[in-house]
């Protein structure tokens, strides 16, 4: 069999630093407006003592979920095996990381007090699952690290499956964790279901990989290399798998939901009354996110097409952006039922009203920092470390299967 | 959602806490309190008392918002400047709270009851489980609390918290008093009058800004101590708990409503 | 004491400019006769500027040699450097701001100098061939690190000193006063190596800082056919 | 000849400051200037953890007694320029947050602005004397 | 095959870094050379008395005349990066042959004498006086060096033990304790032009027998000329092209691509040899006495361009250093590049569509190529840097079909050495250039194993050699090692060659 050459990703300099440049300012504005932010106080943000959490953390759950998904390849590849994606192992360990990472710095410059990073780094709380997130999350850039370090360190190559292995758990350990981080607000009616941790790791799977494929293609298009169909195909059918996966998740959970008859009311909001959130689950979610996808990727009119590949991995990102913002922003703006049987005449906090959140600029531009710290942590590295292997040119023989 | 069953156990504690004497010194002799105060205050926070207040509903008169307004003064919250640029709405939406009045309607009967509503003081409160760094905390004597030193603005007791009883200071506070030193980028909330009762005060301020007005709707004391008014009120009539269901066995009760 | 110190410093810090000053006028007086750039190497001044940079920014060539070394030695360098950013505070009045806000990161940086000096230090008693070509200099130089950052961390956390008195030393010494210094065994320690490290600094290995400047291998411009080179000493032979 | 004595620190206390009738510090001066930040810290945690109100080292009380009145008798914040915390803080960039939350005056018990002493509510002077 | 005295080493999938054994190559030194290879080079006959402090004042000397030499002699901080680097310590183990190991050598006696912790403090920093041993070691390890320069590729301060090496070497020569081989090879170039001592008449023979044969094989007459005045260019190539396997096929390259050029050219008699060895004993005087031959060649010809053929030093000391040594050649046309390499003047023929090749020529071979450590690591081609990696194969690309790389971690600017460079290609140092070898042998046989490759082009006259000799220790075959060039002559197709050849030319498209 024909080993695989790694390369670190060369490509026309204007065009690396050209894009380099662009992402540093990106990352510039997005420092800027988290400056504004931090400097002024939330209070030049649409969040307020109703919506607690707002675009940033959209954006952050997001990252740090597709963060655990894109690892999968590697996992596919060295802990089940699959000979197809071994060679993208690695590229998918330094996305993984530079994801996040990515959406860690949007969480972290969203603190009311970031310049108390250090006691969130020493001082734990160990009952809270958001303490946890913060070792699994540090946990995730050392074994994720390692995992990379065995991958490309021949010499470490005995440690590969084991460090695989513990690389794979900590990654499902940390979507649950992030999951959980909803899982446990018992009181909030939205939050309040226990199939929460296996949906963001379905979800996890599918926003990963959608990160994935886009970087991938994209990496090989600035560097002129060469990706072979048969490859893109695999992957575009587990892309295809997951996304249906996320869609049969979504509808077990709101169909459980549908069970517990206290649900009804936030149910309702997401699916018939709740505006902007309800069309953004329809049309965001389901439409744009799974359906499409769905369509693009399995109908045979586009089987080869690369262009229908990169065009549903970014609908099922737009797809999933939508659903962690109906997931945070919705499940916060329905109002939580203090009074059973009363109803709320007046009160100076919003209770039983929904919660209105209209995101600023300076939010949307953090979230967008994030995407772009992250895709500047991928370039970086894979222009320092050999992490793309030089072709990726279908195998001449059927062996890989 | 009658809780009446799952009331703090009084009995068992027969003797009376130091800081109650402490206490009851203070409020006897306010002019020469300070060192007996002293002595109290030396021990701190004990576990031999749980604060909690009752809330009569019935008496909590509609238009009335002297609880609210004296929490403010207490606490120095309305020493705060509206930020310029800041539109009503979100004002209100991004002020901090401590305390709020409710006025509700049972759709049944189409009743109409009004209530303060603050940090409930939970036995087991959900803001201190998901704080990941431990700044919300629950002090010896029941009293939950924001330690802001260590609070770094994360937010996820406010999702936790099933009262939506905490505020986040969404901007710099240029004015404080002593006593509450509060400021931008934590999470606040009722603390009891935390600072009041360690001085020996054995009143809230919200209390006795509605027994001035001449309500009494508010009742403050140890729940642990079965001789103190509260622990024989709540023994008197059957008192609620908001949201029984989340079994946090609130500090703060709620009679008629 | 104070005044022991105060001499001690004046010393050191004579010794460090002059000694460092001769090696960089021997290193620029010493002609390079012929051009040997390792190539590929830029064909511009512009392009040796920016490897030059790679180089003392990101120990670009270590990186590529041994990634191990290069991060402990990396983590060790840019952690010294912030550390001696921070240190500015005791030498300019009124701070600076820049100097002013990365005053956190300093702490950091303390623990992560330590943590590079560590992993250097035990690369070169458990790497076979790294421990057959070290001296015992080379551990001392390590050792030396380690026991200013330990010192300066005691002060920092668990006995502190009396910093604004430290400041006063020191901006007095440049005015050539003599203050007192606060005498806390840290401090003392944590000078004393300091002291020692800057008097040793231009007779030892670290003279690869102003080393790495001068390397012709690095600091040439790969234009030998376009531009003729020639040292004044080849030059005479021509005549 | 470089044997010149340079002028030993002056004491940071400003003049118009209560602590500047007096002559020690909760402490002595020279464990003061090394060691205040612990104190306060372990104060402040058994102040604001424990409830343990009368501690030693209580900011309030530095603030109290450090701050400096001016010529109208009205505070000079503790954090101003040139002010007592400051003088030294400023001097040697060590950043001074706390003042972002806790009062930098001491509560002026005839002052207008922050009228505190009032009937029945708790008068966050107590605390200031609790020694 | 060879037969070894010694332990050759066995090929694994990988090189992998050895645990150190001391004193593995101590052994070994080359012959020494005589009165009469070194006096014609300005040095003393044999060992003088007062050795020991002639070399350290040639050491002071040198010191004062190469910065290289002083700032590597103090920057070095015993990082390690270089440890492994080196071809020879990779093979033999002997810590000695670390980079820094050798730089050591030299390092701890200037210490020792020049620096202020040496004088009084030399334990601490590892400071040793120049004995005999000392002497004897420097003999025997500067003479493991192939002057790769791979080392100063991964040091973080590009410390060059090539430099040191080579002032080692200076330091001995003065002392009268050179090394044969160089020092023989010195003195031909002096005398006859060029390092086989090659008299210019057995050239010329050569040369008309070269062009027999291709006439014969191709049926057009190529010539190749010698002391042409008012040729265009001239020819500086290794001596090794005019005689020897698979040197010779790429001289036969070079005057067919020179032919279809149409432009006219020469080789020189007097300038008969590309090579350089003053580099390698670092004699700077003896350096510049080699190369202003060319020059002179070049003005009595009354060229106006110089290209010099196939050799990896050779090109090294042309490319980056003829113009200081010889130079300024402002006589020369100034539109091309003075002097140029022979694979950037056919490769310029090639962008402008002027050769016609028939690739499947070399269908018989899959080939890789080795990058010359001269040329990777000290020199360039055309006008981009690592010109010297992407020329030469695209020169191969254009010739062959077949074409794959070795491993990347063994090409290109982090090439592993022939094992033969250095003025080490004598047979008395078979044993380190055996050893040396392993690398690029593991590399290649990789490259065999898993790509199917048969054949390695270099570029280079002594890796060439080295190849030849080196191969069959291995296992593999001498006449897997071809020159560039030779592909071209196999591949060119001449304007006006007979097409019956044989069947090849069948789908050859451009012949007319
Ligand atoms: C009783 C009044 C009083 C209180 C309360 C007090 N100080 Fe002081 N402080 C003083 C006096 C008086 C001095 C001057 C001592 C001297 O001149 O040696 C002083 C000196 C100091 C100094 C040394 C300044 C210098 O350079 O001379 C520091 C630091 C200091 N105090 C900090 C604090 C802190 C922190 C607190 C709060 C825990 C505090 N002080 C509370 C009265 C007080
Ligand atoms: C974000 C707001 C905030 C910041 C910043 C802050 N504190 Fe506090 N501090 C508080 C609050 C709230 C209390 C609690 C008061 C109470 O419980 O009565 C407190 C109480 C204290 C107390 C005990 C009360 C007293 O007056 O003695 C000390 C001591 C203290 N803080 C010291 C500090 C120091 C030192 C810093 C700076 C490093 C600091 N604080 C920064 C909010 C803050
Ligand atoms: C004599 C000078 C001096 C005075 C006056 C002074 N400080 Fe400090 N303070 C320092 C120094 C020096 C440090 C830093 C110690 C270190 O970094 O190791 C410090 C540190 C602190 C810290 C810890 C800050 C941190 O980020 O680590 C606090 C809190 C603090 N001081 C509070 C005060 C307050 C409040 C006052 C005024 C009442 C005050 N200090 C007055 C010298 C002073
Ligand atoms: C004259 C020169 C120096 C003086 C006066 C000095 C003084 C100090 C002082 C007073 C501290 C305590 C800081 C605190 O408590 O916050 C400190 C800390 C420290 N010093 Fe120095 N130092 C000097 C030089 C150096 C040098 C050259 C190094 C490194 C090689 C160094 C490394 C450190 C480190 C790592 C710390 C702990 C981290 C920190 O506080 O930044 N110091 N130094
Ligand atoms: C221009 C600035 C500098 C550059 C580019 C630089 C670069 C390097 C590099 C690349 C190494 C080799 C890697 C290693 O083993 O650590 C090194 C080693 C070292 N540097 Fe520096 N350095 C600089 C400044 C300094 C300074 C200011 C000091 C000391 C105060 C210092 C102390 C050391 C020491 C002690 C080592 C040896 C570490 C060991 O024993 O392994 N360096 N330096
Ligand atoms: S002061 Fe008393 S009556 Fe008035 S709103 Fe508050 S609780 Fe009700
Ligand atoms: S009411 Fe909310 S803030 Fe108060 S203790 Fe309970 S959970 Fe915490
Ligand atoms: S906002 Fe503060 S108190 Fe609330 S959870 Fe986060 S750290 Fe804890
Ligand atoms: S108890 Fe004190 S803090 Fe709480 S609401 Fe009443 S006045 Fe406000
Ligand atoms: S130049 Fe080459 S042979 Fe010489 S020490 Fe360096 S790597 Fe080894
Ligand atoms: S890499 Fe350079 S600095 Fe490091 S040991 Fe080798 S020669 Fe010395």
């Amino acid at each position: 069999m024909i080993k695989t050459q790694y390369r670190e990703l060369y490509c026309s300099s204007p065009r690396y630093w050209g894009g380099l440049a662009s992402l540093a300012f990106i990352i510039l504005v997005g420092l800027g407006a988290a400056f504004h932010m931090e400097h002024n106080g939330h209070f030049v943000t649409g969040m307020s003592n109703q919506i607690v959490w707002g675009l940033p953390h959209v954006f952050a759950i997001f990252l740090i979920v597709a963060a655990s998904g894109a690892l999968n390849v590697a996992s596919i590849g060295s802990v089940f095996g699959g000979p197809m994606y071994k060679p993208l192992g690695r590229f998918s360990g330094l996305l993984a990381i530079g994801l996040l990472a990515g959406g860690l710095v949007v969480l972290l410059l969203d603190l009311g007090r970031p310049d108390r990073l250090i006691v969130a780094m020493t001082t734990y709380n160990f009952k809270s699952i958001f303490a946890w997130n913060i070792i699994l999350y540090t946990g995730f850039f050392t074994i994720v690290g390692l995992y990379l370090w065995t991958m490309m360190d021949r010499k470490f190559e005995q440690y590969k499956r084991p460090v695989g292995f513990a690389a794979f758990f900590w990654r499902i350990a940390l979507t649950t964790g992030t999951g959980s981080i909803f899982g446990f607000l018992v009181a909030r009616e939205a939050y309040d279901a226990a199939i929460m941790a296996p949906m963001f790791i379905i979800m996890s799977f599918s926003y990963g990989l959608a990160f994935f494929i886009i970087t991938l293609i994209s990496a090989y298009w600035w560097a002129g290399r060469t990706i072979g169909d048969l490859r893109l195909a695999k992957l575009k059918n587990l892309l295809g798998v997951f996304v249906g996966a996320v869609l049969y998740f979504a509808l077990v959970y709101h169909l459980t939901n549908l069970y517990v008859t206290q649900h009804h009311g936030v149910e309702r909001f997401i699916l018939l009354d709740g505006g902007v959130y309800t069309n953004m689950f329809w049309i965001g979610q389901v439409l744009i996110g799974g359906i499409i996808p769905l369509f693009l990727l399995y109908s045979p009119a586009f089987t080869t097409s690369r262009f229908a590949i990169m065009v549903a991995s970014l609908l099922v990102l737009i797809g999933g952006f939508f659903q962690v913002y109906v997931i945070v922003i919705g499940g916060q703006a329905y109002p939580m039922n203090l009074f059973p049987g009363k109803e709320v005449l007046t009160s100076s906090f919003f209770d039983g009203v929904v919660a209105s959140y209209t995101p600023t600029i300076a939010e949307a531009l953090l979230g967008i920092a994030g995407i772009a710290v992250s895709m500047t942590l991928v370039a970086i590295g894979s222009r320092m470390l050999r992490v793309l292997p030089e072709s990726l040119e279908d195998p001449a023989d059927g062996e890989c299967i | 959602m009658s809780c009446s069953n799952d009331q703090p156990d009084m009995n068992r504690r027969e003797f009376l806490g130091k800081s109650v004497v402490a206490a009851t010194a203070a409020v006897v002799a306010p002019g020469v309190m300070l060192t007996v105060a002293n002595a109290a205050s030396d021990e701190g926070a004990s576990s031999a008392v749980r604060w909690g207040l009752l809330i009569d509903t019935n008496k909590c008169a509609d238009g009335c918002s002297a609880c609210v307004d004296a929490c403010n003064k207490e606490n120095g919250i309305d020493l705060m400047q509206r930020p310029t640029g800041q539109s009503d709405e979100m004002w209100n939406a991004q002020r901090p709270q401590w305390v709020r009045k409710v006025k509700l309607r049972d759709k049944q009967t189409g009743e109409i009851s009004n209530l303060p509503m603050m940090c409930q003081h939970c036995e087991h409160p959900p803001c201190v489980d998901v704080c990941p760094t431990g700044a919300s905390f629950k002090r010896a004597d029941g009293i939950v609390m924001v330690d802001r030193h260590t609070c770094i603005g994360c937010r996820y007791c406010m999702m936790a918290c099933p009262y939506k009883a905490r505020s986040f200071i969404h901007q710099d506070v240029a004015e404080q008093l002593t006593g509450t030193p509060r400021g931008k980028g934590c999470v606040e909330s009722c603390n009891l009058c935390a600072g009041r009762i360690d001085a020996g005060h054995s009143t809230t301020a919200c209390q006795d800004a509605c027994n001035k007005d001449g309500h009494q709707a508010i009742l403050f004391g140890d729940l642990k101590n079965p001789d103190s008014a509260i622990a024989k009120a709540l023994k008197a009539e059957s008192s609620h708990q908001i949201r029984a269901d989340l079994e946090l066995n609130t500090g703060v009760r709620y009679t008629n409503i | 004491m104070s005044t022991v110190y105060a001499l001690l410093f004046i010393v050191a810090t004579l010794v460090l400019v002059i000694g460092l000053a001769r090696k960089i006028v021997q290193y620029a007086k010493t002609p390079a006769p012929l051009k040997i750039a390792t190539t590929p190497a830029p064909v511009t001044q512009a392009g040796v500027v920016m490897r030059m940079f790679r180089e003392v920014v990101f120990f670009e060539s270590l990186f590529k040699g041994t990634k191990w070394t290069w991060i402990f030695a990396w983590l060790f360098h840019m952690a010294l450097f912030v550390v001696l950013l921070r240190h500015l505070r005791y030498f300019t009045d009124p701070v600076w701001l820049p100097i002013e806000l990365i005053q956190p990161f300093g702490v950091y940086a303390g623990f992560a100098m330590l943590a590079g000096l560590a992993g250097l230090l035990v690369r070169r008693i458990f790497v076979d061939r790294v421990r057959y070509i070290s001296a015992p200099s080379d551990y001392l130089w390590l050792l030396v690190l380690i026991f200013i950052g330990i010192s300066g961390l005691m002060m920092k956390f668990v006995a502190h000193t009396d910093i604004v008195m430290v400041k006063q030393f020191f901006t007095g010494l440049m005015g050539f006063s003599i203050g007192t210094l606060p005498i806390d065994f840290p401090l003392v320690v944590h000078l004393t190596l300091v002291a020692l490290l800057m008097i040793l600094f231009p007779f030892s290995k670290l003279l690869h800082v102003p080393g790495i400047f001068f390397s012709p291998s690095r600091n040439q411009v790969d234009n030998p056919r376009e531009k003729r080179h020639l040292a004044p000493w080849a030059k005479a032979m021509e005549e | 000849l470089l044997l010149s004595t340079g002028a030993i620190s002056e004491t940071a206390v400003t003049k118009g400051s209560k602590a500047a009738g007096l002559d020690a510090c909760v402490a002595p001066t020279a464990v003061m200037r090394r060691d205040h930040m612990d104190y306060l810290k372990h104060d402040r945690d058994m102040t604001v953890r424990k409830g343990v109100r009368d501690t030693q080292y209580s900011l309030s009380e530095c603030v109290e007694c450090h701050a400096e009145k001016d010529d109208a008798g009205a505070y000079k914040p503790v954090n101003a320029e040139g002010q007592f915390c400051s003088s030294c803080h400023n001097y040697v960039a060590v950043s001074l947050s706390c003042f972002q939350c806790h009062r930098k005056t001491p509560e002026s018990t005839a002052g207008s602005g922050t009228a505190m002493k009032q009937e029945g509510s708790f008068s966050t002077d107590s605390l200031g004397l609790l020694q | 095959m060879a037969k070894a005295n010694f332990d050759v080493p066995e090929l694994k999938e990988y090189v992998d870094v050895p645990e150190l054994v001391e004193g593995t190559m101590a052994h070994l030194s080359p012959f020494i050379a005589k009165p009469d290879h070194n006096i014609p080079l300005g040095f003393p006959g044999e060992l003088v008395e007062d050795w020991h402090d002639k070399a350290l004042e040639k050491l002071d000397d040198l010191r004062s005349r190469y910065r290289s030499l002083q700032v590597y002699l103090d920057a070095c901080v015993k990082c390690g990066a270089c440890t492994d680097k080196c071809h020879y310590y990779l093979s033999t183990k002997d810590p000695k042959n670390m980079p820094v190991g050798r730089q050591d050598l030299l390092r701890k006696v200037y210490r020792r004498y020049n620096t202020f912790a040496g004088k009084y403090f030399p334990w601490l920093v590892g400071a040793e006086d120049l004995t005999r041993e000392t002497l004897d070691d420097w003999y025997s390890y500067y003479h493991q060096c192939s002057q790769c320069r791979r080392c100063s590729v991964f040091c973080p301060y590009g410390i060059d033990t090539a430099e040191i090496s080579m002032a080692a070497r200076e330091i001995l020569d003065s002392v009268g304790y050179g090394q044969k081989y160089c020092n023989e090879i010195i003195a031909k170039v002096h005398e006859k032009g060029n390092n086989l001592g090659l008299p210019g008449p057995a050239i010329l023979d050569t040369l008309e027998g070269l062009e027999e044969d291709v006439e014969e094989e191709t049926g057009v007459v190529v010539k190749f000329p010698l002391d042409v005045k008012g040729a265009d260019i001239l020819l500086v190539t290794p001596s090794a092209d005019f005689f020897a396997e698979p040197h010779v096929d790429g001289l036969i390259g070079y005057g067919k691509v020179f032919h279809e050029a149409g432009i006219s050219w020469t080789l020189s008699t007097t300038a008969s040899e590309a090579g350089n060895f003053g580099m390698f004993i670092g004699s700077y005087e003896n350096m510049r006495k080699v190369a202003m031959r060319i020059r002179t060649a070049a003005l009595e010809l009354g060229v106006k361009r110089i290209v010099f053929g196939e050799c990896g030093h050779a090109w090294r000391v042309a490319y980056a250093f003829l113009n200081t040594l010889a130079g300024p050649f402002d006589f020369l046309d100034p539109k091309y590049p003075v002097p140029q390499h022979i694979c950037e003047f056919t490769y310029d023929l090639i962008q402008q569509g002027k050769l016609n090749f028939d690739k499947s020529a070399n269908d018989d071979m899959t080939l890789t190529f080795h990058d010359s450590c001269n040329v990777a690591r000290a020199t360039r081609m055309g006008d981009k840097p690592g010109g010297q990696f992407d020329i030469p194969r695209a020169v191969i690309k254009a010739v062959c079909n077949n074409y794959v790389d070795m491993d990347h971690e063994t090409i290109g600017e982090k090439t592993f050495c022939c094992g033969g460079g250095g003025g080490l290609l004598t047979d008395d140092l078979m044993e380190i250039r055996v050893k040396g070898a392993l690398p690029r042998m593991t590399a290649l046989q990789n490259a065999i194993k898993e790509e199917g490759v048969t054949h390695m082009a270099a570029i280079c006259a002594i890796c060439k050699s080295q190849f030849t000799k080196v191969l069959p220790y291995y296992g593999m075959d001498m006449d897997q090692i071809v020159s560039v060039h030779q592909l071209v002559s196999n591949a060119i197709i001449l304007t006006g060659q007979n097409t019956d050849e044989d069947d090849a030319d069948d789908e050859s498209d451009g012949d007319e």
